[in-house]
């Protein structure tokens, strides 16, 4: 693409992005007012459990929603370009070029009747013309860089005669073979084994130093984020509850899903057996969301105002923001719940 | 309740306050999803029609066409539709209609019947073959191997020479070969039942292998054989339609579809009705059943849709 | 659509202009659509009848001169299965064998027996034993091999020469009961002495055609029954010869330049095999084929059509209902009885079958003998005309009370039969549902079942396990019936399967089988015919009528009673308008 | 891969065995006393008859003839247990020595009269599967795109209704509408029946013409079978992940539908394809009958009717190999076109 | 559980002094199956002479990665596959000797909860029915109403809203699925529950509701749990021991706070710090072991140790010898390996 003239605030920013589907059950707001940015060199995580809407945000960004799913509003702008206005045409030229995308399966991501290679190469006969063979030759050199050991004979083979962690790391040379200045990767270790997930973890972070690329990192799981970001997002039902710089958000959770998330989860550097917190209930069903706040019925820290009200994602501490009732009005959530009669 | 906060806070869960109520079981789900396709009910309602004609036809002709299915008028022969003959008449002067209504007899009676017993069969030899596995199912398998690569058009011919075709037989002979392919479609679902955790968990239970087929692979399986019968019925209505065209079924002067379409077409020069109505039946039961079981299979479940 | 019911509500007015609009637009006409089991069904109607026709037989007057090429197309919805004259036994191979093999005499349209390789129709010594054939001269095979009296004793030697027992023929039994020696004392004289005086001799034995010994004489007798010239005959001695046979698909022959009779006027000549007879009438529309037998059922369709012009013959087939009289059977307990046999032939609308089943294509039969025969006997007794009450009468009398159920019973039997009849032919429907209803209206229970050919042919000359059975039987011009009503005829193989036996009717056939003097047989057979029509073994319903239709630029087709299979020596007169 | 052919061939020969012999003695119980070929013939003698049949070798026990068949009885014979054949036999079948025998209601090898109608049905079935694919992948395709669009449910009603028309009515209809009607309209007319015409046919034009009937009647029941197939395979492939994947590297919705989701769709449908192969024996057959096409399914019908055992008996073997080999080729093509696939 | 018909008792010689499960060269192999005749040419070692043994009460945790047998382990004991060899002594009777009967009357005894809850409950089956299928299957129940009561009160136990029995698993949640499991495994008061990776497929706030129940639900009834997981940390906090698994070998087991503070056996050590903390600070610092390439095929596993092929400390020794389990032997704390970490 040609370079805009204009100047922008961030690589790639969403502002206030709606997106929903039409279900029987009425219409379902997957993505609810979502805004975020990514800067180059920069990794945002993106945390939340199955449901909350994070794999559907950043698909509203690559603009590959399954019909009929459609973002209703909102703007996604990519070097101060709106991608929510653009033309299916112009949209097949940012794909795979400036934005990139990893899955969570690489096995069912890959094609499985064409080779690897074959598969590497086409976002760069797609965007660059590149003859078979010259693609075929890049590839083999992406696969150099990714690790994948034997590289000539591995791109001539079919994704099933992979591993799942080769398979995940040829999926990460797909997706870098244009040097795409942004990376969505969607939970791109949860399909693997922990110390597969050690090497790809590695792999992204080595990825996101030497190109420069800006990474957004979807996960359920808050100790890759740890790992991983500078700055982190918690989802729940379709919204943005928290936000804010990791260290901070993990040292001082201002949202109490984020709260009891991090109480709820086993550690393995702690000795403790007693009983952890457990987050009562169910996530929310998005056909029938309850009112105010959608994490309230949930919440060990609930007012009556969160029952009536929807709170808006609002900074509480220097440098992080939550959607919270409580904490926006001062409240400190590491005393712990007030008691329940 | 022993850990009130480990439940399920009713705002939240998708389920409805509970209450003593069943839940909505799986049945009951498909005939909502049923009840949803127009196409599917459509085709329903125009076979209950059909079967309540094919059960009533000495009734019908008796109080409502007035004729008998041999009657003759050999003064009357091939009259056009009219009001006396709604549908006009044959060579000899019989009322079609009376003669498409037994036909329905036939076409459904072989249809259902045939459907049933080599549903029966199929689903005996598939649910053993495929839940014991080993020497039973290489057996059972090279039997329906033989079923299968017998030619069909010479076990027609045969076994309508050595049985006499009525609608009985004639359901056996089509039955006879009729039977492989759902022991294989059986064989195969039961086959992926068998590897599912639920059955492993019902047999970590101390469950013995016949509680297994029977109240587990054989219920989880009817979907699929409900699926398969509906479009089985379209297939053996139209195979006994053939036959009858052939000369290897339902013999004349038994009315059938298939029977009078091949007598029309002899006639049909002047008489075209008696080649329309024979041939628009046999078309709308088939389409009727397809429909119906397309209509099922969605209701149940959209991974049968390679059936 | 001749129901013009005036008080007809408005909509079915319309539905029946609608369909007149269709009729007259000739959507509809002609559609005799194929039916697939008539193929092998009519196996049981049309059966054997070997005869040939002598020089330009009935059928179409030729106008215009005569001009040599072109061809024509003859459909049959039967393929042929052999051109071995040994083995054949169906019309159509005899058909097409007559075409390339011409045979020692033939048959003119009206029966008589003409010449052909023999130069004309020997009269049998005064003892009525010796039968001397003199060949015509410098015949040649068309390979220019000349065909000698060799060839034929050759050909006769396969149904007689014991050492040709493995010949699958059909005909050695008949030709060695009868025949003592066959002798060629010279290359154009062949001789034949029979056992004892045989009256049907020429008729039954003298038209096969004659097969080339160099080509055949050779080979092994088992290999007879396989040898490639069965079906590609490299040499002919007819008018054509034989060019090709697509099994299934067609026989194609063209001018044999050797022909004896000088060269015909054809360039070719197509047997082509289509879908079913009702196919031949659409395909006579289309031009696809020039001649075709016409379905009854299309006759009346067709006559309005323009391109062709319809031949109309009654032929010795006819149709009759075989009654079981085998004392050890239980139908004949009840058939047993003359008087029932007659009141049930009474009770049987003929007419009406045959205007209605047979579409008006056929005649009422007054006697066993066709009347095509000159041996017929139009007034045999009874004449069995359509009469209800007087069958009703019959019955009353013979004892045979109707009960509650309208079907008659006596000494706790029931009057219920059941008639077989092959498979898949409407017309035989057709009648045996009329039989059903016109018995049901005198009490008497009739039940239907319909069988495959094979299983036909096994009950009638094996099992023998029926009520009744409808079928119909070819007869040639020869009046002899003793194979099917005498008493010979009701060994296991015979096709008496019914069991009739009567002395009379023994004696009277085989006195007309031996006996040469036409006159005298006739007198015979007018006995034989009156006895027959008495006794009702085997009530005859009709006779067929043929109707072949012809296209106009056809010119010359002879086609009659007895020479529409078998040999034609008219094709050679044969001629296309148009030169195509 | 080898290893895996020669086990499905091996285990094919218990089925092989199978068919042959229950369809031999379904054949012998049916067939009675009955001698292929004869007809009821005044003139026939009983002698006749007896004669003819005990040449056949008919008169022997059943069992002992089905040997003959398979060619043991000329082993019996070398072990000096001729005897048990008792008559003599002029079928000349052993199909074990690869002899199919001889019609017994022609003469003519049984081999060559399936190979002289094989043609014509490849010709047919062939044409009609070229066809039928031809059209139910794009219309398959299209349904798929537009699922739950008037064009989807249009064509959709078009394959539901390619089901449920009996296939010898259509052909009837189209004689009807095609030869006779439009002959009579002096419009250009198809011919009705057979593959070529008698006179100067055998050209490409004239088999076409010959053709086109009963290779519509066929390919819409394959494309009413295959369109649906098709369609919902599309739909399925088109919600798999690596569409998405392709879609996100950027390509086009052409390229996507047509390079990566149609290679995984229609694969299957080779295997469908495959499984057609026994259909040259039954699949057209009464198609055949309908437009007297001189094809296989026509021999085997008219044949089994006349009892001809030899005949029967050979299409039986044939049909059967077909089967056993169909199952084979649709297995392999599948490993051709889902390289996920292996044999081993 | 007052109400619960008195269970007879198996004929042995056991005292619960002794461990109630050993398990003695278990060792269960898959035919690969090849050629003309489908002979087994070569045989998946998935579970390869691991011995192993459960206290009375405690937690036993399995660890390992996928593939590395740990399902096929807990599955061979309960004879749901038919193990190649080895002995499997429950309460002193050898498991893998009883014959059809005796071993479904076994089957009172011990019990398995399974990973996917929805995968392991008939779905044409109410809730009620699924929780009760024990009790038929067993004759626990005398009458309808106490078959009744029965699943009311085991519903209750586990945390559901006993009213739900009517209704069907897909009208439930993945943990209440897990909970009618549970439920189910309970029915026949077994005294040994295998958990087959419970909480594997269930969400992050789900996860903790099944843990606790589980503790609580061992506390209560006085449990055994063998417990297979790939998380660790999950089964840290929930087990007594841990034993891990590679490529069908048991190649380290200890205490549960001993394996963690002093891994022996280097693939424990990698996994170990492989497993992502959630807290920064720490999770940035810490030093990690990446393993390269991937776990080895079972059907031809590396002669020697199985984990030298991947293994940062792998000499000539580790290809030659096979470690046994003793190895290094620490108390408790065993490993199979002859360099251990330090």
């Amino acid at each position: 693409m040609t370079e805009s003239d204009r100047t922008y605030d961030h690589l790639l920013e969403v502002r206030d992005l709606h997106t929903e589907f039409p279900t029987r059950g009425g219409r379902v707001h997957a993505v609810d007012g979502v805004s975020f940015h990514v800067d180059p060199g920069e990794t945002l995580g993106i945390v939340g459990e199955s449901g909350s809407g994070k794999s559907v945000t950043v698909l509203s960004v690559m603009r590959l929603l399954q019909p009929p799913g459609r973002i209703a509003s909102g703007h996604v702008l990519y070097r101060g370009r709106d991608l929510a206005s653009l033309d299916n045409a112009e949209m097949e030229e940012i794909r795979g070029a400036d934005i990139a995308m990893i899955f969570q399966d690489p096995m069912t991501s890959f094609n499985p009747v064409f080779r690897s290679g074959w598969q590497v190469g086409e976002p760069l006969r797609i965007h660059r013309g590149l003859h078979p063979k010259e693609a075929l030759k890049e590839a083999v050199g992406m696969f150099v860089k990714v690790g994948i050991p034997e590289p000539e004979k591995r791109a001539v083979q079919y994704p099933h005669e992979m591993s799942g962690g080769m398979r995940q790391r040829a999926m990460i040379a797909m997706g870098l073979t244009t040097a795409p200045s942004v990376l969505i990767a969607d939970e791109p270790t949860t399909a693997l084994d922990v110390t597969i997930q050690a090497q790809i973890l590695e792999l992204l972070q080595q990825v996101s130093r030497e190109f420069g690329t800006a990474t957004i990192l979807i996960t359920h799981n808050l100790g890759v984020v740890a790992g991983m970001c500078q700055r982190m997002m918690v989802m729940y039902a379709g919204r943005v509850v928290e936000e804010g710089p990791t260290d901070e958000v993990f040292a001082h959770p201002t949202h109490p899903y984020t709260w009891s998330l991090l109480r709820s989860m086993p550690r393995l550097d702690s000795d403790s057996t007693e009983p952890l917190l457990a987050i009562q209930g169910l996530p929310p069903d998005l056909t029938a969301l309850p009112s105010g706040c959608a994490f309230h019925p949930r919440c060990p820290f609930r007012e009556e105002r969160c029952v009536q009200e929807t709170p808006a994602l609002l900074p509480v501490r220097e440098r992080q923001r939550a959607a919270c009732w409580v904490t926006q009005s001062g409240r400190d959530l590491t005393a712990g719940p007030p008691p329940r009669g | 309740m022993i850990e009130s906060n480990e439940l399920a806070a009713p705002r939240a869960a998708p389920l409805e306050p509970a209450g003593g109520r069943a839940g909505r079981g799986f049945w009951q789900h498909s005939w909502e999803e049923l009840r949803s396709n127009r196409l599917g009910i459509a085709s329903a309602v125009l076979l209950a029609l059909l079967i309540v004609v094919a059960l009533t036809a000495p009734f019908f002709s008796q109080f409502v066409t007035h004729f008998g299915t041999t009657q003759q008028d050999l003064n009357n022969p091939f009259s056009a539709p009219s009001r006396t003959h709604w549908l006009g008449t044959d060579e000899l002067g019989r009322d079609t209609v009376t003669r498409l209504a037994y036909g329905a007899r036939i076409s459904l009676g072989v249809g259902f019947l045939t459907v049933a017993i080599s549903l029966t069969i199929g689903a005996m030899v598939g649910l053993f073959a495929g839940f014991y596995g080993g020497v039973l199912d290489d057996v059972l398998m090279r039997i329906v191997d033989v079923v299968l690569a017998l030619p069909p058009v010479f076990l027609f011919i045969l076994m309508s020479i050595l049985f006499r075709p009525n609608a009985i037989t004639l359901s056996v002979i089509i039955a006879s070969l009729g039977w492989a392919s759902l022991a294989r479609l059986v064989r195969s679902e039961v086959l992926s039942l068998r590897s599912r955790e639920f059955i492993v968990a019902t047999r970590s239970l101390g469950a013995r292998n016949g509680r297994l087929i029977f109240r587990h692979v054989l219920p989880n399986s009817l979907q699929l054989m409900i699926v398969a019968a509906s479009l089985g019925l379209a297939q053996v209505v139209l195979i006994e339609a053939a036959l009858d065209f052939l000369g290897l079924g339902i013999q004349p002067p038994t009315p059938s579809w298939g029977n009078m379409l091949s007598n029309a077409q002899e006639y049909f020069v002047h008489s075209v009705w008696l080649v329309i109505f024979p041939g628009l039946m046999i078309f709308l039961t088939v389409l009727a059943a397809n429909l119906l079981g397309n209509a099922l299979r969605d209701a149940f479940d959209p991974r049968l849709r390679h059936l | 659509m001749s129901n013009q019911d005036v008080t007809a509500d408005e909509g079915y007015r319309r539905f029946e202009e609608f369909l007149d609009e269709w009729s007259r637009r000739d959507f509809l006409r002609g559609m005799g659509a194929a039916t697939a089991f008539t193929v092998f069904a009519a196996g049981g109607m049309e059966l054997l009848a070997a005869c040939g026709g002598g020089g330009g037989g009935g059928g179409q007057s030729s106008s215009g001169t005569p001009k040599k090429g072109g061809h024509v197309t003859e459909g049959w919805a039967f393929d042929i299965k052999t051109f071995n004259s040994m083995l054949s036994q169906d019309v159509y191979s005899n058909l097409c064998i007559g075409l390339c093999l011409d045979s020692l005499l033939t048959t003119k349209a009206n029966g008589d027996l003409t010449s052909a390789l023999a130069s004309e129709v020997p009269k049998p010594s005064s003892d009525g034993l010796t039968y001397t054939f003199k060949l015509n001269k410098n015949m040649k095979w068309s390979d220019g091999t000349p065909l000698t009296s060799d060839d034929v004793l050759f050909t006769y030697n396969l149904i007689f020469a014991p050492e040709y027992q493995v010949v699958a023929s059909p005909r050695r039994g008949d030709f060695t009961q009868h025949v003592a020696t066959i002798k060629a004392p010279d290359p154009e004289t062949f001789v034949v002495t029979t056992k004892e005086p045989f009256a049907p001799f020429l008729a039954q034995h003298a038209q096969y055609g004659i097969l080339p010994k160099h080509v055949l004489g050779s080979l092994q007798p088992a290999a007879i029954n396989t040898a490639d010239f069965n079906s590609a005959p490299s040499v002919g001695s007819g008018p054509f010869k034989f060019v090709r046979w697509d099994k299934g698909a067609q026989v194609v022959f063209d001018r044999n330049p050797n022909y004896y009779r000088g060269s015909v006027l054809l360039d070719r000549f197509v047997y082509k095999v289509v879908p079913s007879t009702i196919a031949v009438g659409n395909q006579l529309k289309t031009g696809e084929i020039d001649v075709g037998q016409i379905d009854p059922s299309q006759v009346s369709s067709l006559q309005t059509e323009t391109g062709f012009g319809i031949t109309s013959f009654v032929v010795p087939n006819f149709q009759f209902v075989m009654m079981q009289l085998n004392p050890d059977k239980p139908a004949a307990q009840i058939l047993g009885d003359k008087a029932v046999r007659q009141a049930l032939v009474y009770a049987l609308n003929r007419e009406g079958m045959v205007k209605t089943a047979n579409f008006g294509q056929g005649e009422v039969a007054k006697s066993v003998e066709p009347p095509t025969s000159w041996a017929a006997n139009p007034n045999t007794k009874p004449a069995y005309s359509y009469d209800p009450s007087k069958a009703n009468q019959m019955l009353d009398q013979a004892g045979w009370q109707k009960g509650s159920d309208g079907i008659r019973a006596k000494g706790g039997r029931k009057m219920q039969f059941t008639v077989q009849f092959a498979v898949g032919s409407p017309v035989l429907q057709s009648v045996a549902a009329i039989m059903q209803e016109n018995w049901k209206a005198v009490g008497v229970g009739l039940t239907t079942k319909t069988i495959q050919f094979a299983q036909l042919v096994t009950l009638i000359t094996d099992t023998r396990d029926f009520d009744m059975i409808l079928v119909g039987f070819n007869f040639t011009q020869d009046p002899d019936q003793a194979q099917l009503f005498s008493s010979a005829g009701t060994r296991p193989g015979g096709f008496n399967g019914f069991d009739f036996k009567n002395d009379q009717v023994d004696k009277l056939l085989s006195q007309a089988a031996t006996t040469v003097d036409q006159n005298k047989r006739k007198q015979l057979y007018s006995q034989y015919q009156d006895i027959m029509a008495d006794q009702v073994p085997a009530p005859i319903l009709y006779f067929l009528k043929n109707n072949y239709g012809v296209s106009k630029r056809v010119q010359g087709y002879g086609l009659g009673t007895f020479d529409q299979y078998g040999t034609r020596p008219w094709m050679k007169d044969v001629w296309v308008t148009d030169g195509k | 891969m080898v290893g895996y052919v020669a086990r499905r061939l091996i285990m094919a020969i218990p089925v092989l065995f199978g068919v042959t012999l229950i369809t031999f003695l379904l054949m012998h119980f049916t067939a009675g006393s009955y001698v292929p070929g004869l007809q009821l013939d005044p003139n026939l003698k009983p002698s006749d008859i007896a004669r003819i049949r005990s040449n056949l070798g008919l008169d022997r026990p059943v069992l002992v003839q089905y040997l003959d068949w398979l060619g043991i009885g000329a082993i019996l014979q070398q072990v000096g247990l001729g005897g048990l054949l008792g008559g003599g036999h002029n079928i000349d079948t052993g199909i074990l020595e690869g002899n199919f025998g001889r019609s017994l209601i022609d003469g003519t090898p049984v081999l060559t009269a399936v190979l002289e109608r094989l043609p014509n049905t490849i010709e047919l079935t062939a044409t009609a599967i070229v066809l039928g694919a031809a059209v139910s992948i794009p219309v398959g395709v299209v349904s798929a795109l537009r699922r739950g669009g008037r064009l989807d449910q249009g064509l959709t009603a078009i394959s539901v209704a390619g089901f449920a028309v009996p296939q010898f009515w259509l052909g009837l209809m189209l004689i009807l509408l095609f030869s006779v009607t439009f002959h009579a309209w002096h419009l250009p007319w198809l011919p009705s029946s057979g593959a070529t015409s008698p006179i100067g046919g055998g050209g490409l034009l004239d088999r076409l013409e010959h053709l086109v009937m009963p290779a519509v009647v066929l390919a819409f029941f394959y494309l009413s079978n295959w369109s649906r197939f098709v369609r919902s395979s599309m739909v399925e492939t088109l919600s798999q992940d690596f569409v998405r994947t392709a879609r996100s590297k950027g390509m086009t919705e052409r390229r996507t539908v047509y390079v990566h989701a149609l290679r995984n769709a229609i694969a299957p449908l080779v295997t469908l394809v495959g499984l057609e192969l026994p259909g040259l024996v039954s699949g057209a057959l009464i198609i055949e009958v309908v437009f007297g096409w001189p094809g296989i399914g026509l021999l085997a019908f008219q044949r089994a009717l006349q009892f001809d055992f030899t005949t029967v008996m050979g299409i039986t073997t044939f049909a059967a190999v077909l089967v056993v080999a169909g199952n084979l080729l649709a297995d392999m093509l599948y490993a051709v076109v889902d390289p996920r696939v292996r044999y081993a | 559980m007052a109400e619960a018909p008195a269970r007879p008792q198996l004929r042995s010689v056991w005292t619960a002094a002794e461990p109630i499960l050993e398990v003695r060269g278990l060792t269960t192999w898959f035919p690969v199956r090849q050629g003309v005749l489908q002979r087994a040419v070569a045989h998946v070692h998935a579970v390869d002479g691991v011995d192993l043994s459960v206290r009375q009460g405690e937690t036993l945790g399995l660890v390992g990665e996928s593939g590395c047998g740990k399902t096929t382990l807990g599955r061979s004991i309960l004879r749901l596959v038919e193990p190649t060899a080895g002995e499997v002594f429950f309460k002193g009777r050898d498991l893998l000797k009883l014959s059809g009967s005796e071993l479904r009357r076994m089957r009172r005894e011990v019990a398995i909860v399974f990973q996917d809850p929805y995968a392991s409950l008939d779905p044409r089956q109410t809730v009620g029915e699924i929780v009760a299928e024990p009790l038929d299957i067993h004759g626990l129940a005398a009458n309808r109403k106490q078959r009744h009561q029965r699943v009311q009160e085991l519903l209750r136990v586990v945390g559901l809203n006993p009213g739900m029995a009517g209704r069907y698993p897909h009208e439930f949640s993945g943990g209440q699925r897990q909970r009618v499991g549970i439920a189910r495994a309970l029915a026949v008061d077994p005294t040994f529950i295998v958990c087959d990776e419970p909480v594997s497929a269930l969400d992050v706030s789900i996860q903790a509701q099944i843990i606790n129940l589980l503790q609580r639900l061992q506390k209560e009834f006085n449990l055994t749990y063998l417990f297979v997981a790939h998380d660790l940390s999950v089964v840290r906090h929930l087990c007594d021991r841990i034993a891990v698994m590679y490529l069908g070998r048991i190649v380290e087991i200890a205490g549960s706070n001993e394996l963690h503070r002093r891994p022996k056996h280097p693939y424990t050590a990698s996994l170990l710090s492989a497993i992502p903390i959630p807290d920064p600070k720490i999770e940035r610092h810490r030093q990690r072991i990446i393993l390269t390439g991937d776990v080895p095929s079972p059907v031809n596993p590396p002669s020697g140790c199985r984990f030298r092929t991947r293994c940062f400390k792998a000499q000539e020794k580790c290809a030659q010898e096979d470690p046994p389990l003793d190895t290094v032997q620490l108390g408790d704390h065993r490993a199979a390996c002859f360099f251990p970490v330090e």
